[in-house]
């Protein structure tokens, strides 16, 4: 096992002002179970789960709320012990509305319940077979816990033909403000050994790239002290500090050197699978310990917040009772952010439930806020230079702005990886990234209608 | 009736939510920035007439951006500085003594007719200035073409004499090189030139690649060509103002820096062609000007790769 | 000068001999049905029938790859005509116009937030659901006037309205409507719930003034389930349309204000 | 050689014919909104020119000076170019259907096309040899074609922008093309030319 740093380093990218000093060296702390908990169906990318549970049922920790419905999809299981008050569409950060189990855990358990939580059997990962460990991974509803939320057994069980060589721990966490991953990586090291032994063994013994950015020197201690007698091709790769450095397809690059070609390919194509630290984490504990993943470390923090902190609540606590958890809020909050403030999601109330891909809350004061106002491009040419992806997003931007789809097209925009690295670098405060977004949400509905055209030509011929 | 607002109001916008605080104002005001010890020189070596002509035309620009704004009925932005901007290059490329009606004229055509007409800044396809220097050379060719001699009103009787380019006869290099020449108010110091071309690039509003560009193709002209020594025909006839300041600006040369090179070279080239062959003493403005008509044409063809494209 | 009228008549005939025999020896065959079916169909290229435009349309007819009547702009006079160029029965058109289930204005519904983006209504409604209480209602960032390709929609106090007259039924605002607000009800209807909120009356209640309380009066003044004039999903009414109530006083007696009456009138033609 | 060179650089560069001279305006705006159309259209323009160059130059020393009928050369040239046009037309459509889709309506527009008749007439006013008059049409038709394409770049540059209702469509285009020829004055006097 050695310490590299990274030989190599993508174009583009931002520096963001990382804030994390706000909470990076707080240790994680418990938010014992709230009142109520709202357990969203869709926590996962792909289809919602099932719901098994009516109003009025009683569940006990670790019992499964909803099953998986088709390939990618996940279960849903209840963060605690308590009584179902409803089954019905609930706000999420994206914005929109997703059905969801609204438990009160406050109400007794009624007799002849065992109300002791549900744990599956431990495993042993050196001799249990492959399909035992890829089942425990998805019986315990893993899934990515960086932002995309994809479905952990899905990801490890590559397609026939295609070989896993390398296995990647993002431990990058490029986003200002968020330190969940720092803790993780500072305090539960072992475990991430753990999970990365497990890993090794379900995806065939590929060579293993611990990626951590330089600006977390105590977490590579950490690590360097739980990797330190591994056997095999193990090696922790010190990324320099730069934004998006997370994301999957540089931090390939910036690892192993591979390029990702462009949609529809996946990292799988070049032999890499990459999995967050919080990911790794949780592997350990379902399949050592056969511990579902119930609870995941948020970041609260931002200069208004009374007292930032890094808490590790279950899944479904609302956000008004993170904030109340860290003594509320100081002076007037002008946005809320579910996120980082690169990538998160403005929301408008703190009624809105976390899911397992709730990696950070912010409270930011008047003073640290800007407002978009898309005064006229003048060809700067800093949103090229920012661009990890290397698009030309200033004419994108004037393509989509006067309804242009086709052009935007041609000028690949169905490769934006939407980091905001344009928007952030924008002198004329244009909206790049929500141009960009716009351009992909049409195209990808006119390739779903001529999908759908072309299946019912088919199915009347 | 409309229920009781309960609800704290938070600010609802896309991500990203944070931002690198740079903005267009800043910009023009960095470049203005970079301007003053090119036009202090200009005021040094030509006196009262040389201020009279910057002042006449930054106030005509602001006024006209102002007009032309209400009467487009969008809102303004001589706020932004762009129009100070475009007044104070106009005048750097203006000969000292020119009557002040014709400076106030060039910035009419400048603001109104080079860049309110297609909509303000960002989306004129000529630099506003050097379409407005041109509009006067080629509409006065007289008083744009008669140069104060720095210091005049030491030696009254000689004040006007054409620039080195035309007699031919060429002063020392500290001279050369300190602006001690007539031209125009911004052309003639490098020194001042060099020094704000080196604040805009480490304050990063512009990159190397055009400046160096232009001004390496016109050295190799220069060679290749003949005529005057190299180093006399780079410090004269306003190549280092044209390359620092008129070339880079943004929204007429391509962004790629692929672009920016291949626009450098462009306008280096067609200067020196100019010179060498053409009917105007000095090519610069008109070899930036037809670049400009260029450079949509450079972008599209420098487009860049994406990452992970074939 | 008898000499030049002879030269330029002897150029004019050589020239006309050239592109006569040019003419016959590289003519191109075409079907002469297209020009007569785009000619017939409206021109306005609006898409609705599906094709890139009326010649994508018309070409597709003559080729039966496509189905006659498919035009709504046209309506049913032009599949008529089409039916008699081509030989086929003309299909029966019933007429729809496009209407927008949301009457909750700006001044009506409770703001959560300061919107600032990009004025686009599936914009708004990926940053936090927009800046209007409801989750359900009209966003009024006009993303259905901008692809109406008629203009017959207008956006006022933040609510988009449909004006009648002008609307072909082409069906693109459907699909531009990030909440699925606008249905093509048949022209002739003249009752409307102007509402698309399931939830409970109370919760309604706490974030728009007059959406739908689901509380089934409509339905008992129309002549109670029975008459099937309502259909209800959650806490809201529908109207069915395939039989639809006629009694103009409902919307009177609508406690919550959210039934409208549209003037019955004959489309133009 | 470096006559042929000093024609090209003249028609191209110097007195252009589009910008100094101010012919073929109409196709010039009409074409340029896209850059692939300018291209189609001016290699059109390049083959229409250079045969009705040759053409003209035929009838008017073969036809017109032996008889003396040297006034008339105009009305003959037009009659000339009408049929040429029509021909090339009918020709591209059975050839090359692909462009002239692109461009069925501007090849009757290169009919009337003033570049096409000016090129002729200068080279009868200039009574040069066949070749040379050939050349200079060619190099003219190049000129042509060069203004147009960079026009067309200019005009998709300004699809973007939003200038004052009044200014939308071809007037801010007119204003971009003044601005170019303006532009292009700086060439003038690059070259010391007859014509």
């Amino acid at each position: 096992m050695k310490t590299v740093t990274s030989p190599f380093r993508f174009k583009g990218g931002v520096h963001p002002d990382y804030n994390k000093e706000l909470a990076r060296d707080l240790p994680i702390e418990t938010l014992s179970c709230p009142a109520e908990l709202v357990v969203s169906l869709s926590q996962h990318l792909g289809a919602p789960a099932t719901c098994l549970v009516k109003p009025g049922d009683y569940v006990v920790k670790g019992q499964v709320l909803g099953s998986r419905t088709g390939f990618i999809s996940l279960a849903v299981h209840a963060p605690a012990n308590g009584i179902v008050k409803a089954v019905e569409p609930r706000l999420t950060a994206s914005g929109g509305q997703s059905p969801a189990v609204v438990l009160d855990t406050t109400a007794p358990a009624p007799e002849g319940v065992d109300p002791t939580e549900r744990v599956l059997a431990p495993l042993d990962w050196q001799t249990a077979p492959r399909e035992d460990l890829l089942r425990r991974i998805e019986e315990a509803g893993i899934c990515g816990m960086g932002g995309a939320g994809f479905p952990t057994c899905v990801k490890l069980n590559p397609p026939p033909g295609k070989r896993c060589e390398f296995l990647i721990v993002n431990g990058a966490e490029c986003e200002p403000y968020l330190c969940a991953d720092h803790r993780v990586m500072i305090e539960r090291a072992d475990r991430i050994r753990t999970g990365v032994e497990i890993m090794r063994r379900v995806l065939g013994d590929p060579a293993v790239r611990i990626a951590v950015e330089a600006n977390k020197p105590e977490a590579i201690a950490a690590l360097e002290r739980a990797f330190a007698d591994i056997a095999g091709d193990v090696e922790i790769v010190v990324l320099p500090v730069l934004y998006p450095q997370g994301s999957e397809k540089h931090q390939i690059y910036a690892t192993v050197g591979r390029v990702v070609p462009e949609p529809p390919a996946l990292p799988i194509d070049v032999g890499c699978v990459v999995e967050n630290v919080g990911t790794v984490a949780a592997i350990a504990d379902a399949v050592e310990k056969g511990k579902i993943l119930l609870s995941r470390v948020t970041t609260v923090s931002g200069d208004a917040v009374a007292t930032p902190k890094n808490v590790e609540a279950p899944i479904g606590t609302s956000y008004a009772d993170l904030i109340a958890f860290c003594g509320g809020t100081k002076g007037t909050p002008a946005k809320m952010i579910s996120g980082g403030t690169m990538m998160g999601f403005a929301v408008a109330t703190d009624r809105i439930p976390t899911t397992k891909t709730t990696s950070g809350l912010l409270l930011l004061s008047e003073r640290r806020v800007f407002r978009y106002s898309s005064q006229a491009c003048i060809n700067c040419g800093r949103c090229l230079r920012a661009c990890p992806m290397n698009l030309d997003v200033a004419e994108i931007g004037k393509a989509v702005e006067s309804d242009d789809m086709a052009e935007a097209e041609s000028l690949h925009v169905m490769s934006c990886i939407e980091c905001g690295a344009c928007s952030f670098s924008c002198p004329a405060y244009r909206p790049l990234t929500q141009h960009c977004r716009r351009a992909k949400g049409t195209i990808r509905a006119r390739l779903a209608a001529a999908r759908a055209a072309v299946a019912s030509a088919k199915a009347t011929t | 009736m409309k229920p009781k607002d309960t609800s704290v109001r938070y600010l609802l916008s896309s991500s990203p939510h944070a931002h690198a605080s740079v903005s267009v104002t800043r910009l023009m005001l960095d470049v203005i920035l970079a301007l003053l010890p090119t036009t202090a020189a200009g005021i040094a070596f030509f006196g009262w007439p040389a201020l009279w002509t910057v002042l006449t035309c930054v106030v005509s620009a602001v006024a006209t951006e102002a007009l032309c704004r209400r009467a487009m009925g969008r809102e303004q932005t001589v706020g932004d500085l762009s129009a100070v901007l475009t007044g104070l290059l106009l005048a750097l490329n203006l000969p000292a003594g020119l009557p002040l009606w014709m400076a106030a004229a060039g910035s009419v055509f400048a603001i109104a007719i080079a860049k309110q007409v297609f909509g303000g800044l960002g989306m004129n396809p000529f630099n506003p200035a050097l379409a407005a220097r041109a509009f006067l050379l080629i509409s006065f060719t007289g008083p744009m073409t008669t140069w104060l001699k720095p210091f005049w009103w030491r030696s009254p009787e000689a004040m006007t004499t054409a620039t080195p380019l035309a007699t031919q006869e060429f002063p020392g290099f500290a001279d050369l090189f300190l602006g001690i020449m007539p031209g125009c108010i911004g052309e003639v110091s490098a020194l001042a030139l060099l020094v704000g071309a080196a604040y805009l690039l480490v304050r990063r509003v512009i990159t190397w690649h055009i400046p160096v560009a232009f001004l390496a193709t016109c050295a190799a002209c220069a060679l290749v060509l003949g005529g005057a020594p190299v180093h006399v025909q780079l410090l004269s006839g306003g190549i280092v103002l044209g390359a620092c300041f008129m070339a880079t600006d943004y929204v007429t040369s391509p962004a790629s820096a692929k672009g920016k090179l291949i626009f450098g070279c462009g306008c280096g080239l067609l200067c020196m062609l100019i010179r060498r062959f053409g009917a105007y003493p000095e090519g610069c403005s008109f070899a930036i000007l037809i670049m400009n008509a260029f450079a949509p044409l450079i972008s599209r063809w420098t487009k860049p790769k994406p990452f992970g494209a074939k | 000068m008898l000499i030049a009228i002879a030269v330029i008549a002897g150029i004019g005939f050589v020239g006309a001999l050239a592109l006569a025999i040019a003419d016959r020896y590289l003519a191109v065959k075409e079907d002469p049905r297209i020009g007569l079916v785009s000619a017939a169909l409206p021109g306005a290229n609006c898409g609705g029938c599906g094709f890139p435009g009326c010649d994508g349309y018309a070409r597709a007819l003559v080729a039966g790859k496509a189905p006659n009547g498919a035009c709504a702009a046209g309506g049913a006079a032009v599949a008529t005509e089409i039916a008699r160029i081509l030989g086929l029965e003309a299909a029966s058109v019933t007429r729809r116009v496009a209407l927008v289930k949301c009457c909750g204005s700006r001044s009506e519904t409770i703001r959560v937030g300061d919107y600032n983006g990009l004025c686009d209504c599936g914009l708004a409604a990926a940053t936090a659901g927009g800046d209007k209480g409801c989750r359900y209602g009209c966003l009024g960032y006009g993303a259905c006037a901008n692809v109406c390709p008629q203009h017959a929609i207008s956006i006022t106090d933040g609510l988009a309205k449909v004006e009648k007259r002008l609307c072909i039924g082409c069906g693109k605002c459907v699909s531009a409507c990030p909440r699925r607000l606008i249905e093509l009800v048949p022209a002739d209807a003249t009752i409307h719930v102007l509402c698309n909120n399931p939830v409970r009356g109370p919760e309604v209640r706490k974030v728009c003034g007059t959406g739908c309380l689901g509380c089934h009066l409509c339905e008992r003044n129309a002549g109670g389930p029975a008459a099937g004039h309502f259909t209800f999903s959650g806490f809201l009414a529908k109207v069915n349309y395939e039989n639809p109530p006629t009694d103009e006083q409902l919307a009177a007696k609508c406690p919550a204000k959210c039934i409208s009456v549209d003037p019955h009138w004959e489309s133009a033609e | 050689m470096s006559y042929y060179l000093m024609i090209l650089v003249g028609a191209v560069l110097v007195n252009n014919f589009v910008l100094s001279r101010f012919l073929g305006c109409c196709p010039f705006l009409g074409v340029s909104k896209r850059t692939e159309t300018a291209l189609g259209m001016s290699g059109a323009v390049v083959f229409v020119m250079t045969v009705a160059a040759a053409v003209t130059w035929c009838v008017d020393r073969w036809l017109l000076q032996p008889n003396g009928l040297g006034y008339v050369h105009t009305l003959a040239f037009i009659l000339v170019i009408a049929a040429l046009v029509q021909f090339i037309d009918i020709a591209m459509k059975r050839f090359l259907p692909a462009l002239h889709a692109a461009l069925g309506i501007f090849l009757p527009l290169i009919t009337t096309n003033c570049a096409v008749l000016g090129a002729a007439e200068i080279n009868c006013k200039q009574g040069s040899g066949f070749f040379e008059s050939v050349f200079f049409s060619f190099s003219a038709a190049l000129g042509f074609g060069f203004a147009l394409l960079v026009f067309s770049g200019l005009r998709e540059k300004l699809a973007h922008a939003n200038p004052p209702a009044c200014f939308r469509g071809v007037a801010v285009a007119l204003v971009a093309g003044g601005l170019l020829s303006l532009a292009f004055m700086g060439f003038s006097g690059l070259v010391k030319l007859p014509y």
